[in-house]
């Protein structure tokens, strides 16, 4: 893996007209945890969804893991796993047939058996043959985040990941993102659960009105 | 003539439709082009 | 301005030809020996339909070239709109003319004739095309989802062309009153050439309402790019006052 | 992909519970509008019943792109490994088998409440498939077309019925001449359903790629 995994530079990106990313730069390096804050509609989402190639870049440069997503956005979403608001899981589904079909549907193999994910995550056993839709929030946080663990991704964008897991869920987030730096993978985590996220960055980035505005390591006191 | 009445309504409804068709591109562009500075008012042909 | 000749040129032409064409329509050129005077309906039912087919025509090929990465412009699919909308206009008159023929011969308002059902299953087709183009969202995905809807609009046309003839062909054996000889009868000699300048007339027209439907088109896409600039500037200056 | 779509339906019974009823409800009320004292009701059996599949055919694809309008699981699907024609001939081939347990079980009715009997099987059921593969081609398309859009549930029979108006049109000719009731060649029908139905599942496959990048 070359060193920089994401670069953007004055990158543009709109949702339907409106101007969501106005301009953003950021450098992200390999294996690096870094933690995006910033009041809401700053544009965290948005920078996510661009990393993953799923919303157009307008203007500016921006490649991630190489791929020049103004080019084509659709080949880096084979090494990308992205952690949405919205868990997207299909509510008929149980849990098990959920997971099993995000399994199946990744190309690669995936690192992780099902039944391991449901176990990283506290879910195995009566809650596996659940239906999605008799989920609370936090469970269906729970089973978005071992849909996570089956794709084989370099680059973990989260969004709010901690939103609706109880303490031992955001435990076991932690030691999942802990994990996966360890062995490498760079994670791109927009979150306001400051105190709990920063401990997990390595760089802590402030966004407002689309754009950075400011991009510290985590060492240094945070910026408000 | 034969069928006087029904040559009118034939051709009378094509042309009105077509003129009050024409005259609302026209007016509306007329209309448009206001909003908009001077040398960016007409564009050419693509 | 150049091309402002031109569109005016184009404008006395068009209404010069079909000023031209009403005379000899319903004037010089004799009645039918069965359906009389009504025949004179052909000298536009045929044109409106001519430039219908000629318009989507437009839309089609715009699609596609807006589709094709190598030609990718939004011109196509502004292009591909306006035409689209000049197409459904001129496939409205097509029906209501056919239906007052219809009524002349028939005293019927609407005969299942092989080419009026089609022209009819044409209207309803590109009225969904022209509803999917108002629905918004980001000009890029919009317009590839135009292209995609023209295109296949297009290549069902054949589909209910050939469908809709066969059913009324193999109908058409058993009645009497064969529609097909009173829609098309035999057109000779000056009425021949009427129904040319006829087909003329309306090609013209339809040049001038498409470069100027076009440009109004444009326009209303430089606006909402105005209005995209404007937005954008106050996102970067959200940025400096510090709110979200 | 057509897996996990069936699996839907089986786990959630929609189609079963609903759909189903629905299409027997309409061959009733066909009943009611059209007196079956009068023949009317024998004569037209094959159209009822096409129309009646095109109805259901509509919910089945609304259905199944329901399914997918959870802003989440659109992402998923484009950021999982499948490719879009994948995708596309997953979802129609679930819709393709709904249609056709709805075909059965409509076909039954049709028999049973208008007592009409089957001289044509193999036509008829020659024309059932073919038809059910070009609805569902053709459906699945629109489906994606106008899924994510603020006005699909109006958008999608406007834009979709318009063209699948052949498939009606050379289905029912080919069921009459099946069920006797017709006069001409079914076969000829069966061959325009045929083109039909290559036609759009060969530009579903192309067109399914940029239509899943759209409404973002």
């Amino acid at each position: 893996m070359d060193s920089v995994v994401v670069h953007l530079h004055a990158a543009v990106s709109l949702l339907g007209r409106f101007p969501a990313l106005a301009g953003v730069d950021l450098d992200v390096a390999a294996g690096e945890v870094v933690l995006m804050q910033g009041p809401n509609g700053a544009g965290k989402t948005t920078l996510l969804r661009m990393c993953a190639g799923l919303v157009p870049v307008v203007d500016g440069e921006a490649s991630v893991l190489g791929h020049d997503l103004r080019r084509d956005r659709r080949s880096v979403r084979r090494h990308v796993a992205l952690l949405g608001h919205a868990t997207g899981l299909y509510d008929d589904l149980t849990v098990a047939d959920n997971l099993r079909f995000v399994a199946r549907a990744t190309r690669t193999a995936s690192p992780v058996s099902v039944d391991d994910a449901l176990s990283r995550l506290g879910l195995a056993g009566r809650l596996a043959s659940v239906q999605a839709f008799r989920l609370s929030a936090g469970q269906r946080r729970r089973v978005a985040v071992a849909a996570l663990l089956l794709r084989s991704a370099d680059l973990w964008l989260l969004d709010e990941p901690h939103a609706g897991l109880d303490a031992d869920g955001r435990e076991r987030l932690d030691q999942l993102v802990a994990d996966a730096a360890g062995a490498g993978t760079t994670v791109l985590v927009a979150s306001h659960e400051l105190d709990r996220a920063r401990a997990l960055a390595s760089r802590v980035v402030t966004m407002a009105g689309g754009q950075v505005r400011a991009n510290t390591p985590a060492g240094v006191v945070g910026v408000a | 003539m034969t069928h006087v009445g029904y040559l009118i309504a034939g051709y009378g409804a094509t042309f009105a439709v077509l003129a009050s068709y024409a005259a609302w591109i026209v007016s509306k562009k007329r209309a448009l082009a206001r909003e908009l500075p001077p040398e960016e008012r007409d564009p050419r042909w693509p | 301005m150049r091309s402002d000749v031109t569109t005016r040129v184009l404008g006395t032409l068009s209404i010069a030809a079909l000023a031209l064409l009403a005379v000899m329509a319903l004037v010089v050129t004799p009645a039918d020996v069965n359906q009389l005077d009504a025949v004179r309906l052909i000298y536009i039912h045929v044109p409106l339909a001519t430039v219908m087919y000629a318009a989507f025509g437009v839309t089609a090929v715009a699609s596609v070239l807006y589709l094709l990465p190598r030609t990718r412009a939004r011109k196509w699919d502004v292009l591909a709109g306006a035409a689209a909308e000049i197409g459904v206009v001129f496939t409205g008159l097509v029906l209501v003319t056919g239906s007052i023929w219809g009524r002349t011969t028939w005293g019927v308002w609407w005969t299942w004739d092989a080419r009026l059902t089609t022209t009819a299953v044409l209207f309803v087709l590109f009225l969904g095309y022209l509803a999917l183009r108002r629905v918004g969202g980001d000009p890029d995905t919009q317009a590839r989802r135009n292209s995609i809807a023209a295109l296949a609009a297009g290549i069902d046309l054949p589909i209910v062309h050939k469908s809709v003839e066969w059913w009324r062909t193999l109908h058409q054996k058993s009645s009497l009153l064969d529609e097909e000889t009173f829609l098309h009868p035999h057109i000779h000699g000056s009425m021949y050439w009427t129904v040319m300048l006829g087909i003329g007339a309306f090609l013209l027209l339809f040049a001038w309402l498409l470069i100027h439907r076009y440009r109004l088109a444009k326009l209303e896409d430089r606006i909402e790019d105005e209005d995209l600039e404007r937005a954008l500037a106050e996102r970067r200056a959200e940025a400096l006052t510090g709110s979200p | 992909m057509a897996g996990k779509d069936l699996r839907i339906e089986l786990r959630s019974r929609v189609a079963t519970n609903q759909v189903g009823p629905f299409a027997l409800l309409v061959l009733i009320l066909f009943a009611f509008a059209l007196d079956p004292d009068r023949g009317v009701l024998g004569q037209a059996a094959a159209g009822l019943f096409w129309v009646a599949v095109l109805f259901c055919a509509l919910l089945a694809i609304q259905r199944s792109f329901a399914v997918e309008s959870t802003d989440g699981a659109r992402d998923n699907l484009r950021l999982s490994g499948l490719d879009p024609a994948g995708i596309f001939l997953g979802k129609a081939a679930a819709v393709a088998a709904e249609l056709a347990a709805l075909e059965v079980i409509l076909g039954t009715g049709v028999v049973v409440l208008y007592n009409r009997s089957l001289h044509g099987p193999v036509l008829l059921v020659v024309t059932c498939v073919l038809a059910t593969i070009g609805l569902a081609a053709a459906g699945t398309l629109y489906g994606a077309l106008a899924a994510g859009l603020r006005v699909r549930e109006t958008l999608l029979p406007l834009l979709l019925l318009p063209v699948v108006a052949p498939v009606l049109l050379a289905a029912t000719r080919a069921s009459e001449a099946a069920l006797g009731t017709g006069s001409g060649d079914g076969w000829a029908w069966v061959r325009l359903l045929g083109v039909f139905a290559v036609i759009y599942v060969a530009f579903g496959v192309v067109a399914f790629g940029p239509l899943l990048e759209e409404s973002s």
